[in-house]
């Protein structure tokens, strides 16, 4: 019997209602562009969404397939050049919740999206910080999405690109950063949160059916549980209708054929 | 600014070992000038972008650059670069040398360098891996009124910038519609500048506050409709999303890269035909 | 983001004591704006301007102001601004306490605030009399890299920044076109953003790269036809250079000020009574 | 008998004539604006202004009144935030010539046009530096215009706004400026143009019938003469007609009364 949802489904409903009504999110593409433009067409009307390509308060009909659609441009509030999102929203404080997702996570909710292996003689060399570090350090508050495994849920990352609460129990604090930290980890298991004093990550929420067990299995640490671990809502029907409407309009939107009219080159 | 053919802009203006930004953040990307670097087998260059892609793949994979520096590469929305991966994990077909910074780091870089100063500045915390990786030199600075630690990050002022943009004017200006990115700063860093642009017209009817470039700051222009194919010129068409998921299956393997490459930019004569030959000019 | 009365506004936000930049270069100063400072009479503020005008000369000389950072104080094509030199040379109607910079310091002062930076910088050299008599801090910093001087000046975040533009939206965002000066700098440097606009709109349907402010980054707009009166608002109506050379006449002497003061500002209710008071408002 | 042309119009059209075609130029309102204007009318067709108020390459139809007028935004390449006229132009030494006056000049073209007496209780309070530093400082060539008199031309500046050749024989340059210091200043006597060698300004060209001794008069040092002494032709009649043309337009534009479209206050 197949479930009614995906688990992309699950992922993105659950990441979508971290979102507050209001608050303004700096989006990367992927499950994290799903979920912040399900959330602005269900509970969150005024989620204002940041891409880093420079496009401020975009609402896009479809979704972007790249940072940098010109959907996001055509339906922004402003287009800025890339060094202003960095500086006079990010750095300046002006961004609630980040999105990130990585290739590794350790306990403490530090990333890695640089290299597998050695940075010199890497085994898989990945893509690179990008925005990362900085999301990471200003946002108010960061929610990671991640599909969890002992491969990326790691005791020890090989390279750190992005700050989550270092060593815990308040380094990341005395270390001065000024945003919060990863409030919530996303996974396809449910969801990880920080400890209050300890700040190591611990699993306190589970998509119906899925077991604490799994989810510890899918971790590359001894993963502690909370001491009431909540049973996450699955989507609501409303819920998969927006998000499969989005999917579905987003995929006809990007299938016509493309032609450029050429002119002799000058 | 002399309007040239973009063989001649590239042949004149491009030497083997500068350091070369070509700029775009998806929107804008100056295929059409790196395919041309490719056919005049330019080498030893120093590749500078924030999120090299395809064509930074394909000018790597053809041995153009001995050097990148960057801050994201991969095939957005798809996955990987194998032909920067294979340049970086194996020096094939030579070795890469990394220069690694974030986004912001290269953005305060190139406003640095647009600006005449000799670094630019981000506020600065505990260090990560990449800080003590970084090949490249930055250095921490307490600042003398309030202690706050900051991070100066060395200006980019790349020998050339190549960007492309929507139109050139009768007077020589070039004006830049859309996402921007850090096009326009690494622009105004560059000590030569040139542009492809898709269209040539007496006047662009722009707004007041459009992005503008002065004819005067600008090296020379070459008029390549298409120019940013597979990605994308606001106005003109759209970014050619299959060609970029194509493009995980023609780079994953040398041969096939190789192959590619022999047939689609060596094989073609200039932008027009390649476009033709993908069938996507019309 | 509201949509409110300027009078509200001005009495909910701008306190006695507070630093307050109002911002505009030639085009688009918010004068309504600054004439409601005075006929609430506010006190003890900390006036921060890169081109004190003639709504700084008034407000001077209404006594709302205790200190002045600027950059250059003058009636544009016209000579003095009398009422600030009253205040710096004689102390009426009380002493004004000067900080003073160079428009490119005041540029870097903005954007440093804007950007979440402790200071902004420039290139130095040998120092001029202007930073051995600066009353704020600055401080000589030698680039790490290049060993090059800079000179660090402390960044500007105002209480307060009130600009005028041309329109806002249904949806509380602020359009502006034309010359912005610093205005958008001042504006994202500022704790609480008041900004006066020409007129409230549908949409803008402006260009891609308009110059827009979210709605959310904004604490209050206020409608105020003609907001930007004697200075201008590209699109809206001209600059009023008969009144910029009349106010030479008026502010002269204490006593032809203080009347025009009386008459023009506590004797109009809003600025719509003062625009057909001064014959303009059609 | 009154000469067929103004001192004013002599100064201007010998201003204009230091503009060489297709450079770069930072404007100043009033006598360098016209300069600049007429130069770009005859000789200068591609002479490239910028107004510190962020209007890059504007070609006014007729002379602003201020230096941020409609007509500069209008008439424009590009209109940029004032930061970047500074940073992206001047610092980045893109700007080949800057006009600057000044309420005094020393014998090394340093200028002041901050206070007259002490800083701290001056007897004159002037408009302050604007932009003047840093035109002094990055642009390759200044221009200097100013009305010569014992009071404007002095032994010693009440105060330093900006830097001309500092003391001179090579301290300027010693000291890293980039921008070359006062290539002339041209006054209402003739030019003045530095020493190659001690960089003081010295007297090198006279306006027809106006005499060395005269200039020397007028200034607070005891002015040097060039060797050789140029006497400048006066304005031509094409120069004087362009100009003349150029400020009636100008009077004629801004002399429409103004009306202002209000509505009630929301």
């Amino acid at each position: 019997m197949s479930a009614p949802y995906t688990a992309d489904e699950m992922m993105t409903v659950t990441a979508a209602r971290q979102l507050r009504d209001g608050a303004v999110c700096f989006v990367g593409i992927g499950l994290p562009s799903a979920a912040c433009n399900l959330a602005r067409r269900t509970h969150a009307p005024d989620l204002v969404l940041i891409y880093e390509s420079g496009t401020v308060g975009t609402k896009p009909r479809v979704l972007p397939l790249s940072i940098g659609d010109g959907e996001l441009a055509d339906t922004a509030t402003a287009v800025v050049p890339l060094p202003e999102v960095f500086a006079h929203y990010l750095q300046r404080g002006r961004v609630d919740f980040g999105f990130l997702g990585a290739a590794q996570i350790d306990r403490f909710g530090n990333l890695n999206s640089t290299v597998i292996g050695s940075y010199t003689a890497p085994r898989v060399r990945l893509p690179g910080s990008g925005g990362a570090p900085e999301i990471a350090t200003h946002a108010r508050e960061t929610l990671i999405i991640m599909k969890q495994s002992p491969r990326s849920f790691v005791a020890r990352l090989d390279f750190m690109t992005s700050v989550g609460y270092l060593g815990g129990s308040g380094e990341r604090r005395r270390s001065g950063f000024p945003g919060g930290g990863p409030r919530a980890v996303i996974t396809d298991f449910g969801i990880l949160r920080p400890h209050p004093e300890t700040e190591e990550l611990e699993l306190t929420a589970l998509y119906p059916g899925v077991t604490a067990e799994a989810a510890c299995e899918a971790t590359g640490w001894p993963l502690k549980r909370a001491a009431r671990i909540e049973t996450l809502p699955p989507p609501q029907a409303s819920d998969l209708e927006v998000l499969r409407k989005l999917q579905a309009d987003t995929e006809r939107a990007h299938s016509s054929t493309l032609t450029i009219r050429i002119t002799p080159q000058t | 600014m002399p309007v040239i053919a973009l063989a001649e802009a590239i042949a004149r203006h491009v030497q083997d070992g500068a350091s070369i930004a070509l700029e775009g953040f998806t929107h804008l990307i100056p295929f059409a000038a790196g395919h041309e670097i490719i056919r005049q087998r330019r080498r030893g260059l120093h590749l500078i972008r924030m999120t090299p892609d395809l064509i930074h793949d394909q000018m790597i994979g053809a041995g153009c650059a001995t050097s990148l520096t960057f801050s994201w590469g991969g095939n957005p929305g798809v996955g990987s670069l194998y032909r920067l991966r294979d340049a970086i994990e194996k020096g094939w077909p030579q070795p890469l040398a990394v220069t690694e910074r974030t986004h912001a780091q290269m953005a305060v870089a190139y406003q640095a360098g647009a600006s005449g100063l000799p670094f630019g500045l981000l506020r600065h915390y505990a260090p990560t891996d990449l800080d003590r990786a970084a090949a490249a030199p930055a250095a921490e600075l307490r600042c003398p009124f309030t202690g706050a630690n900051l991070l100066a990050i060395p200006a980019l002022n790349p020998d050339v910038t190549i960007i492309h943009a929507q139109a050139v004017d009768a007077g020589g200006n070039v004006l830049i519609r859309g996402i921007t990115g850090a096009a326009r700063e690494a622009a105004l860093a560059a000590r030569t500048l040139l542009v492809t642009v898709e269209a040539q017209v007496e006047r662009f009817g722009a707004d007041l506050n459009a992005v503008v470039l002065p004819a005067w700051m600008i090296t020379a222009v070459s008029v390549v409709a298409g120019g940013a194919h597979p990605s994308y010129a606001a106005g003109c068409y759209e970014r050619d999303n299959r060609f970029y998921v194509a493009w995980d299956d023609i780079a994953r393997e040398r041969a096939t890269f190789t192959r590619w490459l022999d047939e689609h930019i060596h094989g073609s004569r200039d932008h027009a035909q390649l476009l033709q030959r993908l069938g996507v000019a019309a």
